[in-house]
């Protein structure tokens, strides 16, 4: 069993191999190969990760380091690449790769179509080598065994979020051709930039204070360093969380990676990647575990996303944005728990989010194609085939409705997305929901308050998209001729309801299969709490009955209130959101997003372009170039020059600018050369000038 | 041959026939002038150098030829510079009918 | 014979080989010249190859020492003491290395882009990369400084005569900025060599602490003799805010000139001060590091932001280095293990990263004869493995883990935030905000050029009757080592860190200690 | 009394022979016909050949002669090779160009002989008449020289302005003797010396004595503010006799500073180091400011002369510090040296381009150069690389050397306005190159046979000898004065 170890690597090349396979000789390969080989080695994957998991089961979850290779190395700094295999990585390693592999089976079927929508074939090739990739990397980023190692997965997925999110970087999500789509890839990757500052700084800090950044020695250490500089740490990682995982105040970029193919926006901007973050202070938790007053930031922070981005969900009409919204607000629950100490709940709900969140995003992603089908088919076939071409967005809800019977399916999977999500019992999210609302209610009020009022937005939107999606009157043909997507499609999206539904047994209350196999990884607080002093709350406590019933019964009553508002009587086309009357202002702010990206534009964007302008324009080019070096140093010499070579034809333009010194000396030289006069006289006055100051000087001296 | 007139008298004369000589060069126009005011200023080097002559002569008590040698050596060689300065002018006359050397500026800056 | 047989003297004039056969090849033979030019780079290339094996040999006996050296008298007469003394360490075997590789790539990234006066051309290239070579072996100061001053001539005629539109302008200023900076170098070297009796650097760095030690140089003095320095190299870097002549010189360069500018001869002012300036004034070293980081991180912020604000894509990469050198800066004044050799791995990186892109730039420029960014756009599509190159260049240059610039960047910054000289963490945590900063110009001019719509310039060449092609085989054969060396650094490091390790914890244990 | 002392011919032989060749060549050329002069120059080259000869011959020779008027020792050695060979090259340049210009007069030649003669003894004068003596034989035939050109009216005016200001500079140089020899009752060398130390603090007579005598050769080698005529007269001259002038009358001027200062006056030093150290800065920086605003080469060469007037009067403001001059005076030689292969080199390109109307002599004249004639183009390259200070020439061994010796002077500052002047002249020095390979046009050159062994034969030296200045230097350094 120990030997099974050494199969980690395995994790990252496997998808590695598929990715080059893919790359080299994709060119010549049927699409079927070339999603089957990615698929493999995503499946492959998994069945390492399985058996990862099954060693470390039978070694009674002792985590090992499997030391791999030598990197950086500079006298005191060490950072080797080794694989770190405990019970934390592996249940990464298993979500990343058992929803990565769904998806990439799923992406075969979805983007056959797509490329075909979008008229460029060639890319599908590219779209499997980039999500090769991207299990790649996010395998480096669990499976590493240092915070460096952690980084360097870390960025490497965020290129991948950005290749994906702009795959399509010459139109919008609409075809059209545009800068819409590569202007949210490069929104993100910069976005993610700006957390991985932090996380560098954090890193930075690290090394001079710890001596190393392997996690083992890092916390071994934790008690023998300062809080101050701890806090300085886990504030700088929180910077890098809120980029990667989408937190107040750098979640900006997530909604509009909306913008990358849908299976993408399941794997990456909902069930891994974003993840990343919860894993990062989970994986930190004897840091975290150490200042109690970063663990309430961080809960703040992300009960505060939670409820922020919930109600801007309510606002939104393109379903992907409500899903995006919704991951935001998922992801702000995950914050809380792991900031509140309860880092099994964070991981316990980050991985039946993964389940029920990829689900509902495949789904929404079969709606899409299924509109597309039906707008094309209404394009070739229809009776006024040509009045078709209007700009026709199949992600916008304002153009579904009733599409439970088009495509039933993909309802009934839907709706199991969507009840997980509202953490209806006994759904997967009912049970991991609940594990943070207990904790919060245990720790932090604000924090429970801030997470049951979004838990019941939650529970609206769902609500309300499933009214306006399936249920009513079609509000648009395409919706009318909308088809059901075929098995490669939909046979993924089963296995994952399948998994959303039971996902809850994983951590039932009185087993905590997932606690006690965490635990193995993040010590029980018996042993650590005294010691590091904070919160350190493993989810013993069970069921308890109160939390559990009230959040059921606000989130059943916030599906009624959707129900009355969108279900009961269909929204018609073009007609208004009914909650804009209820609500005015306060929708149009959600319907806006807060505003929140126009005030980004306003306050950072535009001035930072601004700066940008200013230096290059002004400074760099008026002042530096122009003024000190082609006024004041060049404009003297082109001055004293400017009878030669008339033909320097740039620097007449130069001319132009004489003023300050270049005058001064321009003028002491005119005059110099106008002594040079031609007259024998004046230079023999020059001559008795200089006798007269040199035995004036040597006479008077 | 003491003739009584202190030294200090001789160096005056000097001087002053010297500075008369530089004056000459900057204030006159006419080459052949200009060329008489330097051999003024040579003069008045020769004078002041046999008056130096004269007067370690007295205070050695014994001939001393340096000064005078020099003088011999001024004068010949200025009448070297004469030729080739009247030729100088000749040439220059006969090309541009004019000796005054502010018309001589052809080249300047 | 030691002269003629030593394999630095082999490295370095070798190409003069080159030299001597193109002046007897006809000048119409165009690509007899190339190919000849070509070959000899690469037979200096073959040369630095086994000079490298041969260096390695004697580290294995000394390391941190100065190898394969020679040490002939040269001026010994009339008080001088001017030896011809090479001799190649950890510090600069990667630069010499870099030079040797850089030239036959660049040679040929000229096959069509030069077809005036060809042979001109290589000349001058060739006696340029003799200059190069030279600056990195010299031993002795005055060597030094000749090869220093030499490299200028032929750069200069490359710009100038191969330069675009106001190529003269640039190619004077960056003349007289040079030499600005270097006639200064010129005094101290003179002051040093008189007050210490010798030119050769080795002896110096044994002479020198005794200098000080007993006031023959006081401590003003050396702080002076390193600002001469430091005016020579910062010029050449160039630091903020000596860079005016940067973006001209690369704006107006032939491509083959901005790659090597880029990724050598601004080398030479970052080596500067490690071989010279460091270990020969260490305390002024030392009082001057927290200025110096100051300058770098100034540059490091500037450049990048500047680099957002460009309309021509020339002109921003050669921001870019403003800002990437910057990065070096501030890894050479941390003065510690980590910051030193992070900032030596990233003078490599810069060379490659950075030549890269220059040379990217010149593939598209040859076809479309413009550097408006605003012109391009969706070129990804057009021509996807140019694209595809151009972005891993990119990633490259704005330190993605797992390529070459993170390391050097990393690696930089880790030992500026912690160096007891420059003594606080805030200049590497504002230099880290580069990264964001390298971000945003990187993916704008990726964007803008790559991603997107097709821009103007496609319906532009195809009103003349062409089409954008994509790379040929001989570009794709300039960009593969390239891209090797990239990868290779960025994913493993380590032989590149054992070359200079011992020579750069040689010259940091002999530092003074910083005591707070 | 005065008896006949074979020693005292001895200790002037080259230069006898010299001046005997020259008189008797004056008689032979008038029976060479004319169109044929070729031949008088060949001679002429013959006698400045045997008498190099015979000064290299007896090289290690150290000596005087005249009851110590004339020495003969390392220093005049040296500078009677240079001028020697500056002679030479100087025949080399007119031999052709004379006659293309239509200036071709057998009695060129043997008055060169006079002036190259006069410089000569300048370097082994040993005694102020001795050096007034050798400052008019070598002056009076540069006057007919510079307006050999006539009856053109640039070359007629040069001679005048060059004659009349010359003159005007002899009678300080006269008066400044006079007074020097008021002060101390001497004019050798060594006795001057002597009274002045016998005489303690020097007495105002003194100093305005030695300063006049600075001034006439100030004067000489074109320092500022004494050089005015000197780019009227560089330009006016025909080029050939500009390029001898620029050199010997140089070298001479410098020999009689040197020789002067640095044995009968170093107590001075004192008190001249300001005037020294200001005239040098006012040279190099009015040299080469002017310098950037010429169009005309020759008036451009002729600022950039002055410039270099300027850097070898920086070492010259260590004349007195015993410690230092040695290598000081040193490095003045082998600047001179080394600016006189420029130089030459640089003026033999002038000629290649000049014309017989006088045409091809603006900057704008070399554009395309680069192209037409590569070699001339790169010949000239090297010079202006020279003139400026860069590798790989031997301007940059030059100012190694002079910048050395300045700032072992003590003098740093100065040795600063030094090399921020020189970045100054990099510009005009750099435009010319610009003009040869970066602009378009279609230059006329000449071919001529010793005209472009001058200039190769310059630019091979300057390169190489770059490599290679170990002997140079220490015939520079082994050249030290010597007073008997």
């Amino acid at each position: 069993m120990e030997a099974l170890f050494n199969l980690v690597p395995l994790v990252v090349f496997l998808p590695v191999l598929g990715l080059l396979i893919n790359m080299l000789f994709g060119g010549r390969m049927s699409e079927k190969a070339i999603g089957t080989v990615a698929s493999a080695a995503s499946g492959l994957t998994f069945v390492v990760s399985v058996l990862l998991g099954v060693a470390l089961w039978a070694g009674h979850g002792h985590a090992e380091v499997v030391p791999f290779a030598e990197w950086i190395k500079i006298g005191t700094l060490d950072i080797p690449w080794n694989f770190r295999v405990d019970t934390l990585s592996v249940t990464m390693m298993l979500v990343v790769s058992v929803v990565g592999t769904l998806i990439h089976i799923y992406a075969i079927g979805y983007m056959h179509e797509d490329v075909r929508f979008k008229k460029d074939e060639k890319r599908f090739q590219r779209f499997f080598v980039f999500m090769n990739l991207f299990i790649a990397m996010m395998m480096i980023l669990v499976s590493g065994d240092s915070y460096l190692m952690l980084f360097v997965g870390w960025e490497g997925v965020g290129l991948c979020s950005f290749l994906l999110i702009g795959f399509w970087y010459d139109m919008d999500t609409l075809g059209r051709p545009s800068w819409a789509n590569s202007n949210a890839a490069k929104k993100a990757f910069i976005v993610n930039r700006i957390g991985d500052f932090g996380f560098l700084l954090a890193g930075l800090t690290m090394f001079w204070w710890f001596g190393s950044v392997q996690f083992g020695e890092v916390f071994n250490k934790t008690p023998f360093i300062p809080e101050s500089i701890i806090l300085a740490i886990t504030l700088f990682m929180l910077i890098g969380v809120a980029g990667k995982s989408s937190q107040i105040p750098l979640y900006v970029w997530l909604p509009d990676a909306m913008a990358g193919p849908t299976p993408v926006s399941a794997l990456i901007h909902a069930a891994t990647m974003v993840t990343a973050g919860v894993y990062l202070i989970a994986r930190s938790w004897p840091l975290y575990s150490a200042v109690p007053n970063a663990q309430f930031i961080v809960a703040l922070v992300g009960a505060v996303t939670a409820l922020f981005a919930a109600t801007i969900a309510v606002g939104q009409y393109d379903i992907k944005k409500v899903l995006a919204y919704s991951t935001i607000s998922q992801l702000g629950f995950m914050v809380a728990a792991v900031g509140m100490g309860a880092f099994v709940a964070g991981m316990f709900h980050l991985v039946t989010h993964a389940f029920f969140k990829a689900l509902l995003f495949l789904s929404a992603g079969s709606v899409i194609l299924g509109l597309e089908r039906g707008h094309h088919h209404l394009a070739h076939h229809g009776p006024d085939s040509g009045q078709h071409e209007e700009v026709f967005d199949p992600g916008d809800m304002r153009n579904m409705g009733g599409l439970r019977k088009r495509m039933p399916v993909t309802f009934w999977l839907y709706m199991i997305g969507t009840l997980a999500l509202a953490g209806i019992f006994p759904f997967a999210g009912f049970w991991s929901k609940d594990e943070i609302l207990l904790e919060a209610a245990r720790n932090y009020t604000v924090v429970y308050v801030l997470l049951v009022i979004a838990a019941f937005f939650t529970a609206f939107y769902m609500g309300r998209q499933i009214w306006m999606v399936f249920f009513g009157r079609s509000r648009h043909a395409a919706a009318e001729h909308a088809e059901e997507s075929p098995k490669i499609i939909t046979v993924p999206l089963m296995v994952l309801a399948g998994l959303s539904v039971l996902g809850g047994v994983l951590n039932l209350p009185g087993v905590h299969t997932l606690t006690h196999w965490l635990e193995h990884t993040i010590a029980l607080a018996a042993e650590h709490g005294a010691e590091v002093g904070g919160f350190l709350a493993l989810s013993w406590g069970g069921l308890n009955p109160v939390v559990a019933l009230v959040s059921t019964l606000l989130a059943l009553g916030a599906i009624y209130l959707s129900w009355l508002l969108y279900g009961r009587k269909p929204l018609e086309a073009g007609q208004k959101d009914p909650l804009k009357k209820i609500l005015g202002p306060i929708f149009t702010g959600m319907e806006n997003k807060w505003f929140v990206d126009e005030g980004y534009r306003a306050a950072f964007v535009d001035r930072y372009a601004d700066l940008g302008r200013f230096l290059a324009e002004v400074v760099d080019g008026r002042f530096w170039h122009d003024f000190v070096h082609d006024k004041l140093i060049a404009g003297t010499y082109n001055w004293l020059s400017k009878i030669a070579l008339d033909r320097y034809a740039d620097q007449k333009g130069i001319d132009a600018f004489f003023n300050g010194l270049g005058e001064l000396i321009k003028r002491i030289s005119a005059s110099l050369r106008r002594l040079q006069n031609g007259f024998v006289r004046s230079y023999a006055l020059a001559v008795l000038f200089g006798v007269i100051a040199i035995l004036g000087y040597l006479l008077l001296k | 041959m003491d003739l009584g007139i202190p030294l200090t008298h001789y160096l005056l004369v000097s001087a002053i026939l010297f500075t008369m000589g530089a004056l000459g060069v900057l204030i006159r126009r006419n080459a052949l002038i200009v060329f008489m005011s330097i051999e003024l200023m040579l003069n008045a080097a020769n004078l002041a150098f046999v008056a130096f002559a004269r007067s370690f002569e007295q205070t050695t008590g014994q001939p001393v030829f340096t000064g005078q040698l020099f003088v011999f050596f001024v004068i010949a060689v200025a009448a070297a510079e004469v030729a080739v300065g009247l030729a100088l002018i000749v040439a220059i006359f006969r090309t541009k009918q004019t000796i005054d050397v502010d018309q001589l500026s052809s080249m300047k800056g | 014979m030691d002269f003629l047989t030593n394999p630095l003297n082999l490295v370095t004039f070798s190409p003069l080989v080159g030299v001597l056969l193109l002046l007897v090849l006809p000048s119409g033979r165009k690509n007899l010249l190339r190919w000849t030019a070509l070959l000899v780079s690469l037979l200096t290339f073959g040369l630095s190859i086994w000079m490298l094996t041969q260096f390695q040999a004697a580290e294995a006996v000394a390391p941190g020492e100065l190898h394969l050296g020679l040490s002939l008298p040269w001026i010994q007469v009339a008080g001088w003491n001017i030896t011809y003394a090479m001799g190649v360490d950890g510090l600069s075997i990667l630069l010499v290395l870099l030079t040797t590789f850089l030239t036959p790539l660049s040679i040929l990234s000229t096959w069509t882009a030069v077809e005036e006066r060809v042979k001109d051309f290589m000349l001058f290239f060739l006696l340029l990369e003799v200059g190069m070579l030279g600056v990195f072996l010299a031993q002795d100061l005055f060597l030094f400084y000749i090869f220093w001053e030499f490299t200028l001539v032929p750069m200069y005629f490359l710009i100038g005569i191969w330069g675009g539109p106001r190529r003269i302008y640039a190619a004077i200023k960056f003349f007289l900025y040079t030499m600005a900076g270097s006639i200064l170098m010129l005094l101290a070297i003179l002051y040093i060599g008189i007050q210490a009796g010798t030119f050769s650097v080795p002896e110096l760095i044994t002479a020198l602490p005794g200098l000080y030690a007993s006031g023959v140089i006081a401590l003003g003095a050396q702080m002076l003799l390193f600002l001469a320095f430091t005016a020579a190299f910062a010029i050449k870097v160039p630091m903020w805010p000596l860079h005016s002549w940067l973006p001209d010189a690369h704006v107006e360069a032939p491509t083959a000139g901005s790659v090597i500018l880029a990724g050598v001869l601004l080398k030479m002012g970052t080596y500067g001060f490690i071989r010279f300036n460091i270990p020969m004034f260490p305390d002024a070293a030392v009082k001057a590091a927290p200025w110096i980081a100051l300058l770098a991180v100034i540059g490091i912020i500037y450049g990048a932001w500047v680099c957002y604000a460009q309309k021509d894509v020339k002109k921003l990469v050669a921001y870019s280095s403003v800002s990437h050198l910057g990065f070096v800066m501030l890894g050479l004044f941390a003065l510690n293990a980590q910051g030193m050799e992070g900032a030596i791995l990233q003078m490599i990186n810069h060379g490659l990263s950075t030549g890269a892109l220059f040379l990217l730039v010149g593939m598209i420029y040859e076809q479309t004869h413009t550097r408006e960014i605003a012109v391009y756009g969706g070129l990804w599509k057009i021509t996807p493995i140019f694209g595809s190159i151009m972005l891993v260049v990119s990633l490259s240059s704005m330190g993605l883990p797992g390529l070459n610039g993170f390391v050097g960047e990393f690696t930089i910054l880790l030992g500026a935030f912690g160096s007891q000289a420059i003594g606080s963490p805030w200049f590497a945590g504002v230099a880290a905000a580069g990264v964001i900063m390298a971000a945003i110009y990187i993916l704008y001019m990726f964007q803008k050029m790559f991603l997107g719509p097709e821009g103007s310039i496609v319906e532009e060449i195809k009103k003349h009757g062409h089409a954008l092609r994509d790379l040929n085989w001989r570009e794709i054969v300039i960009m593969v080592p390239l891209l090797v060396f990239i990868f290779w650094i960025g994913l493993y490091p380590k032989p590149f860190f054992d070359l200079m390790a011992p020579a750069v914890e040689k010259l940091v244990e002999a530092l003074p200690q910083i005591v707070h | 009394m005065m008896q006949f002392d074979p020693n005292d011919l001895n200790s002037i032989l080259p230069l006898v022979v010299l001046l005997g060749w020259a008189c008797v060549l004056l008689l032979v050329d008038l029976f060479i016909p004319k169109g044929r002069k070729g031949w008088t120059a060949i001679l002429a080259a013959f006698g400045l050949a045997i008498s190099m000869g015979l000064t290299l011959g007896r090289a290690g020779q150290i000596g005087s002669g005249f009851r110590g008027m004339v020495v003969q020792d390392g220093f005049s050695t040296f500078l009677a090779v240079l001028i020697l060979g500056s002679g030479l090259l100087g025949i080399a340049l007119a031999y052709d160009y004379m006659r293309r210009m239509g200036w071709e007069r057998g009695e060129f030649y043997p008055i060169l002989m006079f002036s190259v003669s006069g410089m000569v003894l300048m370097a082994q004068a040993a005694d102020l008449i001795v050096v007034f003596l050798a400052l008019e034989l070598l002056s009076i035939p540069l006057y007919v020289l510079a307006a050999f050109g006539s009856p053109r009216p640039d070359s007629e005016e040069a001679g005048l302005k060059y004659f009349l200001l010359g003159a005007f500079a002899t009678g300080f140089v006269v008066y400044g003797i006079t007074l020097v020899y008021g002060a101390t009752g001497a004019t050798a060398l060594r006795e001057i010396v002597d009274a002045t130390f016998a005489m303690g603090t020097p007495s105002p007579l003194l100093l305005i004595g030695a300063a006049l005598i600075m001034v006439g050769f100030g004067f000489k080698v074109a320092a500022v503010p004494f050089h005015m005529w000197t780019p009227d007269v560089y330009q006016g001259a025909p080029t050939a006799v500009t390029a001898f002038m620029a050199v010997g009358a140089k070298a001479a001027g410098f020999a009689a500073l040197l020789r002067v200062f640095v044995l009968a006056f170093p107590l001075l030093q004192a008190d001249l180091v300001p005037v020294i150290w200001a005239l040098a800065a006012l040279t190099m920086l009015v040299g080469n400011v002017i310098a950037i605003a010429q169009t005309n080469i020759k008036r451009m060469l002729a600022y950039s002369s002055i410039a270099h007037a300027g850097y070898i009067l920086m070492a010259f403001v260590a004349f007195g510090d015993s410690a230092v001059r040695a290598d000081a005076v040193a490095s003045a030689l082998f600047y001179l040296l080394v600016y006189a292969i420029t130089s030459f080199g640089a003026w033999a390109v002038v000629i290649a381009l000049e014309k017989k109307d006088g045409r091809g002599l603006e900057i704008t004249d070399y554009a395309g150069l680069g192209r037409k004639r590569p070699a001339l183009a790169a010949a000239m390259t090297v010079f202006m690389l020279s003139l400026t200070g860069m590798p790989p020439t031997l301007g940059l061994i030059g100012k190694f050397y002079l910048f050395r010796a300045v700032i072992d002077a003590g003098q740093i500052w100065l040795a600063v306005i030094g090399v921020l002047t020189s970045l100054i002249s990099a510009y005009y020095y750099l435009r010319v190159v610009v003009t040869m390979y970066m602009r378009e046009g279609e230059p006329e050159t000449t071919r001529e046979p010793w005209l472009d062994l001058t200039w190769s034969l310059a630019a091979l030296a300057t390169v190489v000898l770059s490599f290679l200045p170990a002997a140079l230097f220490a015939w520079a350094s082994g050249a030290i004065l010597r007073l008997f």
